[in-house]
């Protein structure tokens, strides 16, 4: 079976998410769609699952024309999805948020124990051991990450459409979802795969289509046939050569952010270590190794059971970000952008300048306008953050735009210490490349970063010296010579190190 | 007993005949009375055959009776704005809050209408008003307490059930009952009054049939000045088949039927009719400038009837009576015509 | 945490009252006025669940119950039939309020004001100020009846709640709503329509508060336009203080009926001790500020409330 | 908090708010009722007193504004009007103070016990609705019990010099040379005006304001922002508790006296006014003007079938069948805006 889309038009206030796009998925084979963020990706992938109506264009199932009214109505034409953003009640168990879709009754009552095993199948097709019967909202976002595949693969899906899947999951986790997606396609599904990481597009995609402003301008070509860079000009619109740094001379002035020995109630032990002004820390570890925790600790949203935090050689308590930002000019980029990131139903304007009313705001706290919206647009511009008008609804930016926007707020801030964690999940190459370079930057201009990220290559890219943290612990430091292959052994080395 | 009341009356009523004669109303067509109540309430419902009556017997432009101020002061002014706007000029109203209702009086009056406060007094001692035509709230509460502490023997246990604890005429209503304990000097011992049960008849219903529940054996009497309470206390007792007695106020029929069948002992009925009735006539004849109040802002009795199974079914002729004593004395010795 | 204040709570009352509070008529007494308090809170409940309020609840319970009262005393309408027709227009009244809802998209608090203050109207009409008591002795003495001092109305509002409970935990339409009300968004993308999950719930709501004003016609001397006018506050603090979130995707069966329960046990105290209302007025707001601090407290270090 | 957030952000009408819609529909009403009954242009009978209505109300609705802000409810708003109230009245009756130190006495108590209210919940957690639900019955309590003590029948009725004067006087009275104001505009309606400039500027222009949206939008990420959320919700309901005193203040001048039944019927107003204005219960979105609309709607529509001569039979019927009918067609009409 084929699912064809043709010439598709989108348009939202002030913005034409797809216009003319158009996408050929086949039976059995695993196809890229790739794009810049705000290229219409998810736009088009909601259209193919009834989320969205497309103002014009058609779409065709098995050769005849069709409209999906309805989520439930592509789940019956065999079409399941894992979308952007997380879809999972949190307090339903993982069996029930698998089953959501369609709930096994059994006399007029859900049933719970055919719930469960499909759950478990399910599960099973992934390898993964988790409890179909705990929360979901005890899980961490890796997790939560895999359930929503399953939740995708319920119901025997013969389309499946994956919208950056594996965004916020570790690379083991990564690659057991590679083999399933290809056992489905080995079996006669056609897969949809959204990815910003080419290294994943390029093993284990057949085809490609690529988006560019809602256009299509690559439509299902063998994705053999191209080569990365041409991928990302078709991407761009214009070529740009793959950036790296030269290793850095280490920094020299004394540290100006250092713990000593902190253990913390979230479980943290004996965990010491500084950042220099200038000087990008790498913090690397497989999800749930507790860098976000150890940050937020950091900043007092976590109880510090022992050990001291001196800034600028001071021991400090710090009690909030308020304070870190005002006293200690700390800043922390979370990493969860929807729960901890931004306002959604705020204009974009009032997420970037939430850090920086405390600087500019002047008698009785008023904020100009003018100063706001200048400093607004600056950002706007740097980032290259795709919106209609700076009064946009965040909620209404694409993925990756909406993970610009929280960077956007603390770099706006002009802290002198800035903690990021995971600062490119599901941003495009380009602007990738561009936050690469920004952080970079920023260091050269010697501000202390700590750089927490599950993304190997681009803690190679960036980090002066790498941090390795499993379960709470620092399992190692090594200085990083940018060089991917010896860093990435070593690294992988230290993490699965049996040492305790 | 409710005798001084009518031996107060009768005699003047008698003088007013020798007198002077009675005084018929010219000219009405141009007077239009607004009998506006503090809100919804069983107490207030004869107004509205009495407005009618009186429109009719004494040729008045109109008569209306609007109960829309919903129990809400600033609700109530601007509903005898507009009624104002309307073309009405002549005004009968039972104040929500007594403690203002002087200030809407004197509002009325500076526009031009003549105003009567019927069926409550405004608290303190002015009234604004050209007349206030009722039986105190207070006086109608101690008259209830002490019927139920003769019914009791002088002694024992009573309580009182009232409605808002926060409203004046509750405050004035809690005075009236227990001046009459005070005057047993001790004879009869006053529970803690049960407030703020009139809200539904299922909150008046749970709180006395909790206070039974507690106090029953020890409590011999129940005197309640709402309307619910009244109701619920009626039934509660006869469900727990206890040798309380209920004494109520007003007459609304629930209330009767218990008299009849003997779950309430009595109740102070009062006369809204007359109210009514007498009062669109006097207004009648202030607003048509034929008679100006001799004592601007007089308080007069309406009078109020004990009710008990003896009487139930004859009370209201006597009511009728004074009420036609009440227009006499009016006409005797309140007004002064042209 | 909830359970033991309401066991710890009545047993005091029982050793202050001198062992009179455990005696059959006083527990009669006790239980014979909780149904209410618990049937509302729950109807509150299920319109919480998608994160909808229902503030017509006291206006329709009123209304519901004067319709009944005059179906039996003025129209001669035989008992059962007259609780039918008081049960189908509850529920039909929730359907439209739900499809107003849904297809206006007007804020279901202005929705639900708007039918409450119409419901108070179309009440009034039917009844005025009088008070209609004489109807069906027998659904008056199944109001009185009790079986080991247990009021038979407090056993069925208990059933209620455990249906309730039941449609919640186990019935799609039930998960569903819960879905709806924890995370619209999520929902829809698994295929779970938001507008019939509102639809569904008003509808429930409206049910509920039928059966409510079923138990209160059989249970009071009488029905007149004063009934359901003091149950809006009681309907939210019920399932509020049980645990109930206002922007949806909880349901808290048990916790519903017990905060009832507690707020039952103060009215009982404030006769016991004949206590001053305005003290009581004290006691109910610590008592409600106290359960909540100690049970919700140890949760979320979160600033502000959950709405 | 979740949900009504997604569902905003999902489609972008929700979030415009119907300023336009519910002037139009004011509007048309006022037509409407002014050819059924022309009465309804009587200054003096009806402009002035309904304006003056709409005056407190709108206050009354900002009260309820500032802390829906900030996704809370303050249920308390009408008992915390009383409770100010009671504090004016007595400087007036029993330090003799003049009009408006009394008032200032009176705000600084109502602003205390919001304040004190806020500082609960940022303290415990605990959802507004139970806390101030909580503290409704406290002050129930505690009400009455002064009042009985102190005056005859539970009200203050002495009337400091100035008092009827505001009730009174309208523009009419304030001249510049022999150019005078409206007569149908009640002085009144300046204390309502003063706050709805102040508020305007306070979420529209400054760092607090923002920082009170913010903390509605999404606590926990305005945790992470560095916003003092805590400080934020005690601000909300501080200035809840002002506001419900300034209202409670204006009712007492209007009807007369200073009473413990100020504010009893504040309670359902206060959300409707606020809501119909556009501010989102869930927080983060908040209208001045809106309030004042959405009051002047109720306001208008209840004045306009008194002077019409609807009885209660059906007053409240029509009230509600007007309103949903009203705000139906407004949002048919928004829609189809929208789609063209
Ligand atoms: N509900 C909406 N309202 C307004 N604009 C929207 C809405 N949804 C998407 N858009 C706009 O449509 C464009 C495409 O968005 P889409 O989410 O499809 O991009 P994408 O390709 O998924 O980007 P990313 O890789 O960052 O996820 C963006 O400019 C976005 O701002
Ligand atoms: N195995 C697990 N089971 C349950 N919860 C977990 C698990 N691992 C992590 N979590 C939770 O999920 C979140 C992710 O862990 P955390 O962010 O602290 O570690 P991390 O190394 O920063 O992971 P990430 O790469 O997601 O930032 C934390 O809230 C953590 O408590
Ligand atoms: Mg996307
Ligand atoms: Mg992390």
């Amino acid at each position: 079976m084929v699912i064809v889309a043709d010439q598709l038009v989108k348009v939202f206030p002030g913005v034409r998410a797809l216009d003319g796009a158009s996408l050929r998925l086949e039976a059995g084979s695993v196809h890229a769609l790739l794009g810049e963020n705000g290229a219409g990706k998810s736009t088009l992938i909601k259209i193919l699952t009834g989320v969205q109506r497309p103002d014009q264009g058609r779409l065709l199932i098995g050769g005849e024309a069709v409209t999906l009214r309805s989520p439930t109505e592509a789940a019956q034409a065999g079409i399941g999805a894992v979308h952007q953003e997380r879809n999972l009640i949190p307090a339903f168990s993982v069996a029930e948020n698998i089953a959501l879709q369609r709930l096994p009754i059994r006399r007029g009552l859900v049933d719970r124990a055919h719930m469960r095993a499909e759950a478990r199948r399910i599960l099973g097709l992934l390898d993964v051991d988790l409890d179909p019967d705990v929360r979901v909202d005890r899980l961490s976002v890796a997790q939560r990450q895999l359930v929503e595949i399953a939740k995708a693969l319920y119901g025997e899906s013969r389309v499946l459409l994956l919208d950056e899947p594996t965004a916020s999951v570790s690379p083991a986790e990564a690659e057991l979802l590679f083999t399933v997606v290809r056992k489905l396609a080995d079996s006669g599904a056609g897969v949809l795969f959204v990815s910003h990481k080419l290294e994943e597009v390029f093993a284990i995609c057949d085809t490609v289509t690529v988006l560019r402003d809602g256009r299509t301008v690559l439509d299902a070509e063998p994705i053999a046939d191209h080569a990365r860079d041409d991928l990302i000009d078709l991407m761009v619109g214009r070529s740009r050569e793959a950036l790296s740094f030269p290793p850095r001379p280490p920094a020299t002035q004394p540290a100006v952010l250092e713990l000593d020995r902190i253990s913390t109630a979230a479980g943290h032990r004996e965990v010491s270590l500084s950042v220099r002004p200038g000087e990008i820390v790498g913090l690397y570890g497989l999800v749930g190794s507790g860098r976000s925790e150890l940050a937020k600790a950091l900043l007092g949203l976590e109880p510090i059971e022992s050990g001291s935090v001196r800034v600028r050689g001071k021991n400090v308590v710090i009690k909030d970000v308020r304070q870190a930002l005002a006293k200690h000019r700390i800043g922390y980029v979370t990493e969860n952008r929807k729960e901890e990131g931004l306002f959604l139903d705020q204009p974009v304007s009032r997420n970037i300048a939430v850090t920086v009313w405390g600087r500019i705001a002047g008698a009785l706290g008023h904020v100009s306008p003018a100063r706001e919206g200048e400093l607004v647009s600056m950002w706007v511009d740097r980032l290259g953050i795709k919106l209609a008008s700076s009064r946009q609804l965040a909620g209404q930016l694409s993925g990756g735009n909406q993970q610009k926007v929280s960077l956007a707020k603390w770099l706006a801030a002009e802290t002198e210490i800035l903690i990021i964690d995971e600062p490119t999940v599901g941003i495009d190459v380009r602007t990738k490349g561009a936050f690469h370079e920004l952080i970079w930057g920023l260091a050269a201009d010697g501000m202390a970063i700590l750089l927490i990220t599950s993304d190997l290559a681009e803690m190679i890219t960036l980090a002066d010296r790498v941090l390795v943290m499993r379960d709470f612990r620092i399992r190692g430091e090594l200085d990083n010579d940018h060089h991917y292959d010896r860093t990435s052994q070593a690294v992988i080395r230290l993490i699965h190190s049996k040492e305790i | 007993s409710t005798r001084p009341t009518e031996s107060a009356a009768v005699p003047t009523a008698a003088s007013t005949a020798t007198a002077s004669g009675p005084v018929e109303l010219r000219e009405g067509s141009k007077v239009k009375v607004a009998l506006v109540p503090g809100g919804a309430h069983p107490y207030f419902q004869p107004w509205k055959e009495a407005a009618r009556q009186s429109a009719a017997d004494f040729h008045l432009g109109g008569v209306v009776f609007n109960e829309t101020a919903e129990w809400d002061q600033a609700k109530q002014n601007n509903l005898l704005d507009s009624l104002a706007a309307q073309g009405y000029n002549a005004f009968g109203v039972f104040g929500v809050s007594p403690t203002d209702i002087n200030t809407t009086f004197g509002d009325l009056k500076s526009k031009g209408f003549a105003v009567a406060s019927l069926a409550s007094c405004p608290a303190g001692d002015t009234n604004e008003a050209d007349f206030c035509l009722s039986t105190d709230v207070e006086v109608a509460a101690y008259k209830a307490a002490k019927a139920a502490i003769d019914a009791m023997g002088g002694k024992g246990v009573l309580v009182h059930l009232t409605g808002n604890n926060v409203d004046a005429n509750t405050q004035r209503r809690i005075k009236g009952v227990d001046k009459a304990v005070e005057e047993t000097s001790g004879a009869v011992k006053l529970l803690p009054v049960v407030a703020d049960v009139d809200k539904d008849l299922q909150t008046a219903q749970k709180a006395v049939a909790d206070l039974l529940a507690a106090r029953g054996k020890e409590i011999g009497g129940i005197v309640s000045t709402a309307y619910n309470p009244a109701v619920a206390a009626a039934a509660g007792v006869k469900k727990a088949g206890l040798p309380i007695k209920v004494v109520a106020i007003d007459d609304d029929p629930e209330i009767l039927r218990a008299i009849r069948e003997g779950s309430a002992y009595a109740t102070i009925a009062q006369n809204p009719r007359g109210q009514a009735y007498v009062g669109s006539w006097a207004l009648a004849l202030l607003q048509s400038q034929q008679c100006t109040m001799r004592q601007p802002g007089v308080v007069i009795d309406s009078g109020s009837f004990l009710v008990t199974k003896e009487n139930v079914d004859g009370y209201d002729t006597e009511r009728r009576k004074t009420s036609e004593q009440i227009k006499q004395r009016f006409a005797a010795e309140l007004l002064s015509c042209r | 945490m909830l359970i033991a204040i309401c066991v710890a709570g009545y047993l005091s009352l029982v050793v202050a009252s001198g062992g009179a509070f455990a005696s059959g008529n006083a527990v009669q007494t006790f239980f014979q006025f909780l149904p209410v308090p618990v049937l509302i809170g729950l109807a509150q409940m299920i319109a919480l669940s998608v994160g909808q309020l229902n503030l017509a609840v006291g206006a329709l319970g009123g209304f519901l119950a004067c319709a009944m009262g005059v179906l039996m005393a003025d129209l001669g309408v035989p008992a059962p039939a007259a609780i039918v027709i008081g049960l189908a227009l509850g529920a039909a009244v929730g359907a439209l309020t739900g499809a107003l809802v849904v297809f206006t998209r007007i804020n279901g608090f202005i929705v639900t004001l708007a039918t409450m203050t119409i419901l108070i109207g179309a009440q009034y009409r039917l009844v005025g100020t009088r008070t209609v008591s004489d109807y069906s002795p027998g659904l008056k003495e199944f109001g009185q009846a009790s079986v080991l001092n247990i009021p038979l109305v407090f056993l069925l509002a208990l059933g209620v709640a455990a249906l309730v409970a039941m449609f919640f935990r186990a019935a799609a339409p039930g998960r569903r709503m819960l879905a709806s009300g924890s995370n619209p968004l999520a929902a829809t993308l698994s295929g779970v329509s938001n507008d019939r999950s509102v639809i569904l719930a008003h509808t429930l709501s409206g049910l509920v508060v039928a059966i409510t004003a079923v138990v209160t016609v059989a249970v009071s001397p009488g029905v007149n336009r004063s009934i359901g006018g003091d149950w809006l506050l009681p309907s939210f603090a019920a399932p509020i203080i049980g645990g109930a979130v206002l922007t949806g995707g909880t349901a808290v069966v048990l916790g519903t009926v017990l905060a009832a329960f507690i707020v039952r046990l103060v009215d009982s105290a404030r006769a016991e001790f004949s206590l001053q209302p305005s003290w009581v007025n004290f006691v109910v707001g610590a008592v409600v500020l106290g359960t909540v601090v100690l049970t919700r407290a140890r949760e979320t270090r979160r600033s502000g409330g959950s709405s | 908090m979740g949900p009504r957030r997604h569902r905003q952000a999902a489609d972008g009408v929700s979030t415009r708010k119907p300023l336009f819609g519910l002037l139009g529909l004011i509007v048309v009403l006022v037509v409407v009722f002014g050819t059924l009954s022309p009465a309804f242009f009587d200054e003096r009978l009806v402009l002035f007193p309904l304006l003056r209505d709409i005056a407190i109300y709108t206050v009354v609705g900002l009260a309820q504004m500032v802390v829906l802000s900030i996704g809370h409810m303050n249920l308390a708003v009408g008992r915390m009007a009383a409770f100010s109230a009671m504090f004016m009245g007595l400087s007036y009756d029993r330090l003799h103070l003049p009009l408006y130190a009394g008032l200032c006495i009176g705000l600084l108590a109502g602003a205390a016990i919001g304040a004190f209210t806020g500082w609960i919940i940022a303290r415990t957690g605990v959802n507004s609705f139970v806390v101030t639900l909580a503290m409704d019955f406290a002050l129930l309590g505690l009400i009455p019990v002064v009042y009985t003590a102190l005056t005859a029948n539970a009200a203050f009725t002495v009337k400091p010099d100035g008092m009827r004067e505001l009730r009174q006087y309208s523009l009419g009275d304030v001249c510049l040379g022999n150019v005078c104001g409206s007569p149908a505009v009640p002085q009144m309606m300046l204390l309502a005006v003063a706050p709805m400039l102040a508020l305007g500027y306070l979420y529209h222009g400054t760092r607090p304001g923002r920082e009170l949206l913010l903390t509605g939008s999404n606590p926990l990420a305005a945790e992470l922002s560095g916003i003092p959320t805590r400080r934020r919700v005690v601000t909300a309901h501080l200035l809840s508790g002002l506001l419900a005193g300034l209202a409670g203040f204006m009712l007492a001048v209007a009807t007369g006296s200073f009473r413990a039944t100020i504010g009893e019927e504040f309670l359902l107003p206060s959300f409707l006014g606020a809501i119909l204005g556009g501010t989102a219960m869930a927080g983060g979105v908040v209208s001045v003007i809106g309030t004042f609309l959405g009051t002047s709607l109720t306001l208008v529509i209840r004045r306009g079938l008194e002077l019409v001569g609807i009885g209660l039979e059906y007053l409240n019927v029509y009230l509600g069948v007007i309103l949903l009918l009203a705000l139906s067609a407004d949002r048919f009409l928004q829609r189809r805006g929208v789609k063209s």
